[in-house]
């Protein structure tokens, strides 16, 4: 039988501002993924809800840098090729088995065979080994700068050995949901709900004050529900009907759910690049750089921005392939490329570029991306060209990009703004739709993983900005932050980016 | 009879199967499949054609036909990809919210519909007679999900007086579950009452016409007599065969009311199957819902045959 | 002795859109107890809404205005109020209904509906408990069922209506008008639906329990020779008025108005051969809106005198009799029979139409049907009937026409009659087994286009629906056109030019070519199905009922210009219809059916002198026969 | 011409008055979109301004004036809807009449028929706009095939009942070949019934338009339908709910005004219906009875 609305009622008794222990928090989320598997599925719902569960060896604090999770030391040799993680003691999983050796190496093998970001770690990784329980020792072949980081993705979550193994690249099942996070999964409703409740034998870290994903974790809530609901409207409306304490909204609801003293919006740490991916197939527009140019010159990113409905506090006007909080990673080279807008100019190129239509497949599940698409069509049929839109759900479009190479000129998306090398950004790799080649790029990534530290490594990362704005593999509009609407009695949600629910407790009064 | 029971039976068995192969071969021809629904967006080919594997969708899609209608005849659905279990028990749990609704629906707008066309035939041309004939001409025109959002907009965000969307098992917990049954369900009446009242009347009227309503009058019957024990039960009968006749539109109300008000059914099942790709269970459901449908009509169908002798006894 | 119900000046209105229309006029007739009166008349003269009105019946049906009185027992029933009428009906009249099928609430089973009757009227009385009063009107309703001929009144009680034959729903009707013990019974064409036979026994049955129970009874017809037998007194209606009415041996030997005596004169004698023509009166019964100014009979009547023409006449009484007439006849010359319903040739031997070689042959032909085919189109059927059982229609038929005879083909309703019609025009295929052949043309053989429209040349139809028998969507010079189009090698011009031809042959003026059907009468309407048949000149038609649906005075004028165009154009004629006295009166072989099987063919004269048959020598027994001798 | 509409005002004003309104919404549609502002050109200034001497019905999320979009929407919605009509009721009546009037010959088709009609519409509907993707072309395809089994019922039964009729067996006797029989007197007879249920189809092609856009498997913007108006507007209804109102009201008033025509036309080509509409049934029977 399905949970009705309940109402938070926290049960503990404790002083008026302090957490709080007790309650079920509701949040919705658009769409059910169908698995809480991160490695497998790389939705953000997946990651909302994986994260109160999984754990990875290390976790991004606030500052976006690598912090150890279920490790305890670190040691790397000093020809950065082989790493020695000492494990933490007394880590269970919720099926009460405890943490060693053998879970993490049957784990990072799943990793690096199902998880787009483990394939690149893989292909650097010489073997994975676990001498006692306790350690486990990953040897390279090169340096990679890069590790630490990538290791901290959620999609490198430790699983309990047999599980690894036995699911393979299929997404984990409901029972298979094992992981050491600070919430179990309770029951998995597909379509409908997911509960989580609180895990009792977590082992907590002990550091407060890392943030982001990182450090102490702690539990106050009694159950998290996931409850799935597609529908903006209907998202708004039980927000401020107290039906659930924690939404998403699209970005058009901002100003209306501001105007109510009921709810909190909160930024999301990080942050999102939207972007305009250019198709590199030969039969594309956009095979040609000239073409890629003419485009950067013909868009509008202030009306892509304001069309998208984005706040303006939640709107940073840059050209990065990653945002700004991530400074790792964040450069503002080639702002000027990125700036530029002269249609006359465009409209030229285009014409010597000998591209006079334009093919769009814009995903029809965000408001935003369909809108980009209408201001995108306008913008070239303006100056003169043809612009023929297909629109269909994200996995359709999906099914055609790789289906039919040669389609399609271009598409919308938008990445997250918060991962831990440049290779990681979809639309940068060659497997991607987009199929972008280029050999210098490689070349840069090459000298990115080897990077010494972190003032080498940022160089890189403002080389590979300057090549993007040159070569323009895909069109950066604009970056953004996402915001969550709560209800006023959810309280200590610091915004981090994955939506994690840990430290955030709800205030009865 | 028997033997006319048992024939329609047959009938509607060819138009399962037909509906059945017509289905499975319509879902394979959806862009996409569960593999890359679940993927994501950043993932790559290979990973995706591994997921693949792992799931079984490459295999020969005539074979998948066979495994799959074979085991349909034994009552097996399949395994649901997003699920990871039979989809028999998926589609069974979903089927509570949606029956529950069509049935709710339907015998509340009965219960409305009758009386009233009844005081539509006694009275016409007054108020009521008015009232009602607008009613129903703007009631079959107006689209179901653009009238839920508004009732919702008015009753549940400004006034508060019912839940805003989602469902709870009314049987189980009746105080919480009713209160979120008002709005879908008063958004199917209108449509309802007003396809039941438009037949109703015309049935009505056109029974009042009838010869054997003289005969009545010519034994020393009153008019009430001649209405309420004559007129009244022979335009009622082939009204029965009106609410089979239009179970298909309200099924349709229901699959677009259940995603607008969050509601488990099996319309927001097969929904959330199509987005991701989940074949097993778009297959399941369509089926299920074509089943009930033709079922239903089927069982209306028997009720008018039990009901009027001038079919039955023949 | 003082009647029981006596109408004056009973006035019917209906309220139209454009304004009032008179429907019956300043009727009067009286009816005493054990009296039978008759109101004759041919269709849409306003029998039916007389007396339905004077029931009070109605008005709930169409915005009646009564004016004038009708008086039961001294209650004048215009005056009352409905809840007192509805104390009258079912206790003080009782009425029986044309089409018992119709009349019968189809979703009740008989005994409801008898006790209905019943208990509507048997109050409860002191020491009278409802099981006591239900026990005597089922009891009632038993007796009453036997009465009426049932045989097993204990089942039918349980039956529904569509399970009982037409003959037997009339006799539930009856039993159920009976019920409360009226003294008035009304029956408005109880037997128009009914085969002979089966209307012989229906009318015996009212005659019986009239004169049993003493009651008065008023009884609609349009047919003359029921009237003969039934009837005390007649009373003639045409377009809504009385024009005659009086005993009915004066009534049917010495009428007075030319009406009644045309009537009567169009009717076929059973029995007198006809070669030359039938008589019939000219023109058609005016429609409500349009009815003439002086007497209403005038336009047709050749023996109008000018004031007929423009001042509504007298109404003359004399004694028993009424005549509205400013010229009654009293003495009757053949002259003036013929001045009104045209010239009767001579009745000529049947032998002057010698027989020609053999034309249709038909040997052993069957057709079955599956049953319920039919009725394809109702819901039910839709839904898959499991009754598989079959209808044999035609039962092995052999059968010859010869060229350039007349051959009538009578029985009752289902027996085969259309079917055989449709056999012979190749428009159902028999069943294995069968041969039919025309000329030289085998039926199951022709596969090729030219080959069916060589036999099409030959053989042509005319339907029995007037209403069907015309595409309501093409004019009349486009019907008569179609089979010239198909079958005739001649250009446009050409076919124009006969549509006029053809249109005159039947008596049709020109300006006819350019109407749709509704613009056209029943008879009109048949006449112009004939010019389609003939004009393709073929050799034989076959004539399903052409005048069933017709008026009397209009099926003669058909008749005549079959008969008519028979000499002129050599044709060989199959005519069908249930009309025994019609058939022998014209066709030079006759053929008797029932349940699909050809009985007996014999020569009319043969036919009716000494039948082969039991079953033809019942038909002919009960044909209702004006002439025949008084019982 | 206008002596038939006088006759037709006496006959059926309520008719006339509906015939009157469609040709208004027709003349909106196809005129309005030249004197409003551009129903495309955005904005992004004059997001969601509420109803305004400039825009009457306010703007939509990308500065577009909502009545123009309203209009231009009416345009496409309509014809996409008469499309449909025009293809259900043109493949509806082939197989219908030809399998009524060769009565055995055809049921394979109405089998078929049956099974397209064991899916509620608007659950085929998706199938197929999920199989074969989104748009106009694929959304007449779809709903298409939705509606031709209704369509191919009702003429199946009006050419069963015509083909009994006494002028069809007539055409057979004088050599008439069967096509064309059907051309010449079926068909035309059917025609009215055609028509009839043909306006029905209409209007519940525009529903089901309205609800496939709405779900967002019709016509994709920035073309306007009145259903993918309502979807686009739904994140606004607390903020311009006559962004949302709009488009629904047009439905609603095309739907009425569809209904009624056809509902009209039925009175006028089967009489008995008209009959029907203007009876008066229960009296009172203690009044006392009406004299001339
Ligand atoms: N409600 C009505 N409104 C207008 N005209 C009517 C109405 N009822 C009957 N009539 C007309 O009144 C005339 C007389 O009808 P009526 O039924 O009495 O004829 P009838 O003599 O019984 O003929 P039939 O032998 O066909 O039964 C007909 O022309 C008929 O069309
Ligand atoms: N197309 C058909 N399908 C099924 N049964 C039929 C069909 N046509 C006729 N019958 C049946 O065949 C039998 C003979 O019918 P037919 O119409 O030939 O009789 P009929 O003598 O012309 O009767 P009527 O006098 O009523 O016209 C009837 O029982 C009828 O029900
Ligand atoms: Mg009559
Ligand atoms: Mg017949």
């Amino acid at each position: 039988a399905g949970g009705g609305s309940p109402q938070p009622t926290a049960t503990a008794t404790t002083s008026d501002d302090g957490p709080v222990s007790g309650g079920v928090l509701v949040q919705t989320l658009p769409n059910d993924p169908g698995t809480l598997d991160m490695a497998v599925s790389t939705l953000q719902v997946t990651q909302t809800m994986g994260s109160n569960v999984f754990e990875s060896l290390f976790a991004l604090d606030k500052a976006f840098q690598p912090q150890p999770m279920l490790v305890d030391s670190v040691e790397m040799s000093d020809d950065r090729t082989v790493y020695t993680l000492g494990l933490r003691g007394g880590v269970t999983f919720h099926d009460g088995s405890e943490l060693d050796s053998g879970d993490v190496a049957a784990s990072l093998e799943r990793f690096f065979t199902v998880s787009p970001s483990g394939a690149g770690v893989a292909a650097d990784v010489v073997s994975v080994e676990a001498p006692d329980p306790l350690t486990v020792v990953i040897t390279l072949a090169q340096p990679r700068h890069s590790l630490l980081g990538e290791l901290a993705a959620s999609a490198a979550l430790i699983l309990p050995e047999e599980i690894a193994t036995a699911a393979g690249a299929n997404p984990l099942t409901g029972a298979q949901t094992i992981g050491t996070g600070p919430y179990q999964l309770g029951q998995y409703q597909t379509g409908q709900s997911v509960t989580l409740e609180r895990f009792d034998e977590y082992s907590a870290r002990a550091e407060g004050d890392w943030g982001g994903q990182a450090g102490m974790k702690h539990a106050y809530l009694d159950g998290i529900e996931f409850r799935f609901v597609a529908e903006d409207s209907t998202v708004v409306n039980g927000l401020t009907t107290g039906q659930w304490q924690m939404s998403a909204p699209s970005n058009d609801q901002y100003s209306v759910l501001q105007a109510n003293p009921n709810i909190t919006l909160t930024p999301i740490a990080g942050g999102v690049v939207n972007t305009v991916i250019l198709n590199h197939h030969p039969d594309s527009a956009f095979a040609d750089v000239e073409a890629r140019r003419a485009l950067n010159l013909v868009i509008n990113k202030e009306d892509m921005a304001a069309v998208s409905g984005t706040a303006p506090d939640l709107l940073t006007m840059t050209g990065a392939f990653q945002a700004p909080e991530n400074a790792p990673l964040f450069s503002e080279a080639g702002t000027d490329v990125y700036e530029s807008y002269d249609p006359e100019r465009a409209k030229e190129q285009f014409a010597t570029a000998g591209v006079d239509t334009i093919r769009m497949l814009v995903p029809s599940n965000f408001p935003q991306m369909v809108a980009w698409g209408n201001v995108l069509q306008q913008e070239l049929t303006d100056i003169g060209l043809t612009v023929e839109i297909e629109s269909y759900d994200l996995t359709t479009v999906r099914a055609k990009a790789t289906d039919e190479p040669g389609s399609w000129d271009l598409s919308l998306t938008f990445i997250s703004g918060t991962v831990v090398a440049p290779p990681l950004i979809n639309w940068l790799q060659q497997k991607y739709i987009g199929g972008y080649q280029n050999d210098e790029l490689d070349e840069l990534f090459a000298e990115y993983a080897a990077a010494e530290d972190a003032s080498a490594a940022k160089q890189v990362v403002d080389r590979i900005q300057q090549l993007v704005w040159d070569d323009i593999p895909s069109i950066v509009l604009y970056g953004s932050k996402q915001y969550v609407a709560l209800d006023k009695s959810v309280k200590g949600f610091d915004g981090n980016f994955m939506l994690a629910l840990y430290n955030t407790w709800l205030d009865a009064s | 009879m028997l033997g006319l029971i048992l024939r329609r039976l047959r009938d509607l068995a060819i138009v399962l199967v037909l509906v059945g192969t017509a289905i499975f071969f319509i879902v394979r021809v959806i862009p996409g499949d569960a593999a890359l629904a679940v993927a994501g967006d950043q993932a790559t080919p290979e990973q995706v054609e591994a997921i693949r594997e792992a799931m079984g969708l490459n295999v020969p899609l005539w074979q998948q036909y066979v495994t799959w209608f074979g085991q349909l005849l034994v009552g097996d659905f399949g395994t649901s990809t997003s699920f990871h279990t039979p989809v028999a028990p998926i589609i069974l749990s979903h089927l509570l919210p949606t029956v529950t609704l069509a049935l709710a629906a339907t015998v509340l707008s009965i219960a409305i519909t009758v009386p009233l066309s009844i005081g539509v035939a006694l009275y016409p041309r007054n108020w009521l007679w008015r009232t009602v004939n607008r009613f129903t001409a703007v009631g079959i025109a107006v689209p179901e999900f653009w009238l839920a959002l508004l009732l919702v907009t008015v009753f549940a965000v400004t006034f508060g007086a019912v839940p805003v969307s989602g469902w709870v098992n009314p049987f189980v917990d009746p105080a919480a579950g009713i209160p979120h049954l008002i709005l879908p369900i008063v958004v199917l009446m209108v449509g309802q009452i007003s396809t039941f009242a438009l037949m109703l009347r015309d049935n009505l009227i056109g029974e009042m016409l009838q010869p054997y309503l003289r005969t009545a009058r010519a034994k020393g019957a009153r008019e009430r007599r001649v209405f309420y024990r004559h007129a009244l039960p022979n335009a009622l009968l082939p009204a029965v065969t009106v609410v089979g006749n239009n179970l298909g539109t309200l099924l349709g109300g229901i699959v677009v009311l259940e995603t607008i008000f969050v509601i488990p059914g099996l319309g927001s099942l097969l929904f959330q199957a199509v987005s991701t790709r989940d074949y097993a269970i778009i297959q399941g459901a369509t089926i299920v819902i074509a089943i009930i449908f033709v079922v239903l009509n089927f069982i209306v169908d028997l009720i008018y045959l039990l009901l009027d002798p001038r079919v039955r006894v023949s | 002795m003082s009647a029981l119900l006596r109408v004056t000046d009973f006035t019917v209105e209906v309220e139209t859109d454009n304004g009032r229309l008179a429907l019956a006029e300043e009727v009067g007739f009286a009816v005493r107890r054990g009296e039978t009166l008759c109101i004759a008349g041919e269709s849409g003269s306003g029998k039916s809404v007389t007396v339905l009105s004077i029931a009070r019946l109605l008005e709930f049906t169409a915005p009646i205005r009564l004016s004038g009185s009708a008086t039961l027992d001294g209650i004048d029933l215009v005056a009352q109020d409905q809840l007192e009428m509805s104390r009258l009906r079912g206790a003080r009249i009782g009425v029986v209904f044309q089409e018992a099928m119709e009349a019968l609430n189809p979703t009740m089973r008989i005994g409801a509906q008898l006790l209905e009757a019943f208990r509507l009227h048997a109050h409860p009385r002191r020491g009278v408990g409802r099981a006591e009063l239900d026990r005597a009107g089922r009891a009632k309703a038993l007796s009453l069922l036997t009465e009426v001929g049932m045989a097993d009144p204990e089942a039918v009680m349980t039956q529904y209506p569509h399970q009982l034959s037409g003959g037997m729903q009339q006799r539930v009707m009856i039993a159920m008008a009976l019920v409360g013990d009226p003294d008035l019974l009304i029956a408005d064409e109880p037997t128009t639906a009914l085969d002979v036979t089966v209307q012989a026994e229906i009318l015996r049955l009212l005659r019986r329990l009239q004169r049993q129970r003493d009651m008065a009874c008023v009884l609609i017809t349009h047919d003359l020779g029921i009237a003969a037998e039934m009837a005390d007194r007649i009373a003639v209606m045409y377009a809504g008025e009385i024009i005659e009415s009086g005993p009915v041996e004066q009534m049917l030997r010495r009428p007075q108005h030319p009406y009644t005596k045309a009537l009567l004169e169009c009717v076929p004698r059973p029995g007198v051969r006809v070669a030359g023509r039938l008589r019939t009166i000219p023109g058609a019964v005016p429609a409500p809106g349009a009815k003439p100014p002086g007497d209403r009979f005038a336009p047709r009547n050749a023996l109008a005198t000018e004031r007929c023409h423009t001042e509504p006449p007298p109404v003359l009484v004399d004694g028993d009799h009424m005549v509205r007439s400013w010229a009654p006849v009293t003495e009757w010359t053949p002259e003036l029979v013929e001045r009104l319903t045209g010239p009767e040739e001579s009745p000529v031997d049947a032998a002057r139409r010698a027989p020609g070689d053999a034309f249709l042959v038909l040997e052993h032909v069957n057709k079955t049907y599956a049953r319920n085919a039919r009725r394809q189109t109702t819901r039910a059927d839709r839904r898959g009937a499991a009754d598989v059982s079959v209808t044999r229609a035609v039962m092995d038929l052999s059968l010859t026409i010869r060229r350039g005879e007349l051959f009538g083909v009578v029985g009752e309703t289902g027996s085969g009659k259309s079917t055989l019609g449709r056999l012979m025009l190749d428009l159902e295929k028999p069943d294995p087994g069968s041969r039919i052949r025309l000329g030289e043309i085998e039926y199951g053989r022709r596969r090729r286009r030219r080959a069916e429209l060589e036999l099409r040349r030959e053989i042509q139809a005319v339907f029995q629906d007037p209403h069907g028998s015309i595409d309501p969507r093409q004019t009349v010079a486009q019907a008569i056109t179609e089979p010239m189009r198909q079958l005739l090698p001649i250009g446009r011009a050409e076919r124009g030019r006969r549509v006029l031809e053809l249109l005159d042959a039947v008596g049709l003026p020109a300006t006819t070519a350019r109407k749709y059907a509704s613009e056209l009468s029943g008879g009109q309407r048949q006449r112009v199905a004939i010019a389609r048949a003939i004009a393709a000149t073929p050799k034989l038609i076959v004539a399903d009922e052409p005048t069933s649906a017709l008026d009397v005075s209009v099926q003669g004028q058909i008749v005549n210009l079959l008969l008519e165009l028979q000499r002129e154009l050599d044709l060989t004629y199959v005519l069908i219809t249930h009309n025994l006295s019609l058939i022998t009166s014209i066709a030079d072989r006759v053929g008797v059916m029932q349940g699909g099987r050809l009985l007996e063919v014999a020569d009319a004269e043969t036919l009716l002198r000494s039948p082969g048959h039991e079953y033809t020598r019942r038909l002919l027994e009960s044909n209702p026969d004006p002439f025949a001798p008084r019982p | 011409m206008l002596a038939w509409l006088r006759r037709l005002w006496r006959r059926d004003r309520e008719f006339v008055v509906w015939l009157a309104v469609l040709l208004l919404l027709l003349l909106v549609v196809v005129i309005g979109p030249s004197l409003l502002p551009s129903a495309y050109v955005q904005s992004p200034g004059e997001r969601l301004q509420g109803p305004s001497g400039t825009h009457l019905l306010g703007t939509d999320g990308y500065g577009r004036d909502v009545l123009a979009r309203v209009v231009e929407a009416g345009r496409t919605s309509l014809l996409i809807a008469l499309v449909i009509a025009a293809l259900a009721t043109v493949l509806g009546s082939v197989i219908g009449l030809v399998s009524g009037f060769y009565a055995k010959s055809a049921s394979v088709l109405m089998r078929a028929m049956d099974a397209l009609m064991a899916f509620p519409g608007i659950v085929l509907s998706i199938a197929l706009v999920a199989a074969i993707g989104t748009g106009a072309l694929s959304e007449i395809v779809a709903l298409s095939v939705v509606f031709t089994p209704y369509m191919a019922r009702i003429s199946r039964s009006r050419a069963l009942h015509l083909a009994g009729r006494g002028y069809v067996l007539a055409a057979r006797s004088a050599g008439v070949s069967g096509p064309r029989i059907l051309l010449t007197h079926i068909l035309p007879n059917a025609l009215p019934t055609i028509l009839v249920q043909s306006l029905l189809i209409f209007a519940a092609a525009l529903l089901l338009d309205g609800t496939l856009s709405f779900l967002g498997m019709g016509v994709q913007p920035p073309t306007p339908t009145w259903g993918n108006m309502i979807a686009e507007a739904r994140p606004y209804l607390s903020i311009a709910p006559t962004f949302v109102v709009a488009p629904g009201l047009a439905i609603v008033l095309a739907v009425v005004t569809l209904n009624a025509i056809s509902a009209g036309l039925r009175s006028i080509v089967d009489p008995r219906a008209r009959a029907l509409a203007s009876m008066f049934v229960m009296r009172r029977e203690r009044r006392a009875p009406r004299r001339a």
